[in-house]
């Protein structure tokens, strides 16, 4: 299929263009529907028959020569969710566990960032300028940055306004545009903005609470009832994006035990981003308070009957995830050896 | 010296505490406010330089500053909201607070 | 690494988990591998080291204990050489619906009084039913079909009035020392309708409560409401109503309140208020009800009246009726006109809103006003605030954060309650209206309303103007 | 004593001979020249009053006059023109000379 022109060419990385390929193969084409109708999403987790099993893995066997089996997503890549539900119907019949995700459909962070800011440049713009003050707060001046970067302050807005509307008057929200807004702002602003705005070293309460509150939690998770677990996996399996992500995280900020910085990936940058990437799906997760750098999600465990355990792993991976908790931490001191070399 | 023509209507930017944009906010953050500013003398009409001429001659009182103009206005014509946390970490939001595009009009 | 098993309760004794020998064990020849259970003590679990399987001795009792957290200890010798190392070793019990529904205090039976408050969902009363095992809350529907609570009755009418409404959350009992979770349902009695004034009855309603996987004896509790459905009455306190009204007072202007007897009690009771006058050509004044209000608000509907001399003092009967019932009251309502008349000061807008001053405020009249003049609200002028400054026809009522029936009929009488314009400058925007403002509060009705602080100078106008 | 708030954007009628249009034509004709004039307060956004809050802090300097307008501007949103005889009794047109219709812009 591939061997064109006497050369070998490159195998397509995006499952779109992969999509287009395999479908001007006629074999391809047909094993592709095939595998559309395994794809958990259509037999709504209904348990498939034995034959229904073979004939999806034969499907994927199939498929070894197409380069659909290993083409992967890109976070910032115009389609993202046509890209991840293609991925996910190659991928979905074998998923190993209701919760394990497998693989993350995202390309390999390490090479995702194209655009690289002079962070020192512009934190000299800001303590030069007379406007920023001596403030102590870490949250506070990384919010000075991100007013010098345009696309940081018109995201920033984008989405604390639409997370905000409704809510100031005593109505509710737009949970669906917030979680939306969310999303562009973690894809789309360079790390080094986004990265100092979530991730700031607090000293105190106040500064602890405006960490807390930088991604409107009344609006993009809260609710006056706290949801079981379960039901939050449930609703982020059904959706491309939220699934997308959480394997990305389980994969990226997978802990291990014997491991000197706690990861299996030993990969704190794409911990870091898998975790941001969390951020505007139904399992956002947020730190629970303003005096601990503590992150979870927001449900419980109570009323979990039988599937106690299940519910307990689900919460266990934010809330006492040493890859994850050190990722953060060192993140931190990143950022407060930066302020402090400002200073 | 030649005396050089004033600049065009343009977007000029300025970063502003939030308390010194006047209007009541108590937040420490800083924001950028965009604004219109430059001439629109190009795009006058026969219109303008009557209004000029009778203003110059007294023929017209001017009135209060800016309530009748002898040329085209430099002013947004698309807006931009700003969002920031005020000192007690509650979001707000400023609708149509900076110029995101400025043009000569009327 | 932990070890996690999980063993269904009232499962027969047996092995349920083989401790594997790595396949190098044979063919180093001095090194040798053993496996230990620890705390095992008094607890039903075995190890037998020959087989080195773990086995459970006894059917297990969720309701009893649901956690086993034993210790898996793994012994490598090599010569003399000895390493140890230890795992956790942990067993969760599944549970089975094998328990019956129990009354927690014992009290199947509770009162539930209908008197003033007759609105569709209101909740009259609660009984609870425990259960030892536990109740998955997802998914959700599952649960609700397994526990159910129907009213047993065959009178149609209980059945069309009342429904039950069933929420559940988890509990702890502890017997013998561990914890284990069970559940605790709540069943609330609650209007299936709005109930008539008139409706008078007491009778005792039952719910059965059904574990309807439970297959033991008792699955199921009947619960037991007294019921007392108590009439009320329409009537007003013994008392005529007199309000006096300057003759001054433009249209719109509050005049007060009209109330049967604990008419701010009553919920779902639909009751609307209606002025008759004998004396037609003094007919100055009209009630107006919200949609939830409870009250009629008594307004100056015609304000020439008032510059009449001729009325002085206007006699009215009020009635108040029920919708569903048709029942109804009257009572008598004195207006007395006082005060002399002022001349309207030209060149004043029609609504006081608009004004940014105190001198020009409290110079002009305006929709809404009680004696003739807008009255000014002078606020702390800290930051934004509720307590803004502005011009209001009448400061007991306006601003007050609610867009009340009477301001609601013209926008001119307090845009600041009930603009939904755009309110510009900083500002706090309520339900309807402004919450708070900065500085100054003034609006254009039908317009923008802003709030700015009044050092902002604009040049003042000259007499050209 | 009370300060009359500023009378709205509105067109006003001034008769004018054609010789004090200053535009050059040489007629004895008078024709109507009508031009708007009046406030914009009421139709202000938050980008107005900022914008007047940093002209009077001196945060921003205004440059020539009508170069940064903190309010819409009072302006014509249609014009007509005027015909006449000049001395010569030859016709003549000015096109967009007069205000047909004022409004608040921008």
């Amino acid at each position: 299929l591939l061997c064109r022109a006497g050369g070998l060419l490159a195998l397509p990385r995006d499952c779109i263009a992969a999509e287009k390929i395999c479908l001007m193969d006629p074999a391809c084409n047909a094993t592709y529907q095939a595998l559309e109708n395994c794809s958990l999403d259509k037999t709504r987790f209904l348990p498939l028959s034995l034959d229904a099993r073979t004939r999806c893995r034969d499907a994927k066997l199939d498929l070894r020569s197409s380069p659909l089996l290993h083409c992967k997503c890109h976070r910032r890549m115009r389609r993202q969710k046509h890209c991840l539900r293609i991925y996910w119907t190659v991928h979905s019949s074998f998923t190993h566990g209701y919760f394990n995700l497998e693989t993350s459909p995202y390309e390999d962070p390490a090479n995702e960032e194209p655009w690289k800011i002079d962070y020192n440049k512009l934190a000299a713009l800001v303590s030069g300028s007379h406007l920023a003050g001596d403030s102590a707060n870490p949250c506070l001046k990384a919010t000075h940055f991100c007013s010098l970067n345009k696309k940081c302050v018109h995201l920033r807005t984008y989405y604390a306004s639409s997370c905000t509307k409704g809510a100031e008057s005593g109505g509710t929200c737009d949970q669906h545009k917030c979680h939306k807004r969310l999303r562009q702002f973690f894809e789309k602003v360079p790390e080094d903005f986004t990265k100092r705005l979530l991730f700031c070293p607090c000293q105190d309460e106040l500064c602890g609470e405006r960490r807390r509150k930088t991604i409107v939690p009344e609006c993009s998770f809260q609710d006056s009832i706290k949801p079981n677990c379960l039901l939050l996996l449930d609703s982020c399996i059904k959706d491309h994006i939220c699934k997308s992500r959480l394997a990305d995280f389980q994969q990226n900020c997978q802990p291990a035990g014997m491991s000197p910085d706690g990861c299996s990936q030993h990969n704190h940058a794409a911990c870091l981003q898998a975790y941001m990437g969390m951020i505007g799906t139904a399992m956002t997760p947020n730190y629970v308070g303003n005096s601990s750098t503590e992150v979870s999600l927001w449900c419980t465990c109570k009323n979990s009957g039988n599937q106690q355990e299940e519910c307990d792993q689900i919460r266990s991976m934010f809330i006492s995830n040493k890859c994850l908790k050190n990722t953060i931490q060192s993140q931190m001191h990143l950022s407060q050896a930066t302020l402090e070399g400002q200073e | 010296a030649r005396r050089r023509d004033s600049p065009n209507c343009t977007v000029r930017r300025l970063m502003v505490k939030v308390r010194d944009l006047g209007l009541g906010f108590d937040s420490d953050e800083i924001v950028p406010f965009k604004y219109c500013s430059g001439s629109c003398h190009r795009i006058r009409s026969n219109y303008d330089l009557t209004l000029a001429t009778l203003l110059q001659e007294k023929a017209i009182k001017p009135g209060p500053l800016g309530h009748v103009a002898s040329h085209p206005c430099c002013r947004p014509t698309r807006y931009e909201a700003v969002s920031f946390m005020n000192v007690h970490n509650t979001w707000q939001t400023v609708e149509k607070l900076s110029a995101a595009e400025c043009k000569c009009i009327g | 690494m932990d070890l996690s098993f999980h063993i269904k309760e009232n499962k027969p004794p047996g092995t349920f988990h083989q401790l594997q020998l790595p396949p190098i064990h044979h063919l180093c020849q001095n090194v040798s591998i053993s496996y230990k259970l620890l705390a095992v003590e008094g607890l039903p679990f075995r190890y037998n080291e020959n087989t080195t399987g773990v086995s459970v001795v006894q059917r297990l009792d969720r309701e009893e204990r649901e956690r086993y957290e034993l210790i898996a200890k793994c012994t490598v010798r090599e010569g003399s050489k000895e390493m140890q190392v230890e795992v956790p070793f942990l067993v969760n019990v599944l549970d089975e619906d094998d328990s019956a529904p129990f009354l927690p205090n014992g009290t199947s039976t509770t009162d539930a009084v209908v008197e003033f408050n007759r609105k569709e969902g209101t909740v009259l009363a609660t009984l609870t039913v425990c259960d030892a095992d536990t109740t998955p809350i997802f998914p959700i529907e599952s649960s609700r079909k397994k526990y159910t609570g129907t009213i047993s009755t065959t009178d149609p009418w209980i059945s069309e009035t009342f429904r039950v409404d069933h929420i559940f959350h988890e509990i702890y009992f502890s017997p013998n020392g561990s914890q284990v979770r069970g559940t605790l349902h709540e069943y609330k009695l609650m209007l299936n309708k709005n109930i008539s004034v008139t409706e008078n009855r007491s009778f005792q309603l039952d719910v059965l409560v059904n574990d309807t996987e439970f297959h033991g004896p008792e699955r199921s509790v009947m619960l037991h409401f007294n019921v007392s459905i108590l009439p009320v009455s329409i009537q007003f306190p013994n008392v005529t109503y007199q309000f006096t009204v300057n003759r001054n007072a433009q249209r719109f202007a509050h005049i007060g309140k009209i109330c049967i007897e604990n008419c701010m009690k009553f919920c779902g009771v639909n009751i609307t208020y209606r002025l008759l006058s004998p004396n037609a050509s003094c007919y100055a004044v009209g009630i107006l009800q919200g949609r939830e209000d409870k009250f009629g608000s008594l307004y100056v509907n015609d304000s020439s009246v008032l510059l009449r001399p001729e009325c002085k003092e206007i006699q009215y009967t009020v009635v108040a009726s029920d919708k569903q019932s048709k029942k109804h009251a009257k009572t008598q309502l004195t207006i007395t006109l006082e005060g002399t008349i002022i001349k309207k000061e030209e060149d004043c807008p029609e609504c006081c809103a608009v004004n940014k001053h105190r001198a020009e405020c409290e110079e002009c009249g305006g929709v809404g006003v009680l004696t003739g003049k807008c009255q000014w609200r002078q606020g702390s002028g800290k930051g934004i605030t509720t307590n803004y400054s502005t011009c209001t026809p009448s400061i007991r009522t306006c601003p007050d954060g609610t867009c009340d029936v009477i301001e609601s009929k013209d926008p001119s009488v307090c845009p600041q309650d009930c603009t939904n314009g755009n309110i510009i400058g900083g500002h706090e925007r309520g339900a309807h209206g402004i919450k708070s403002g900065h500085g100054i509060c003034y609006c254009f009705p039908r317009q923008n309303c802003y709030c700015e602080k009044d050092d902002i100078k604009e040049p003042p106008c000259d007499d050209m103007c």
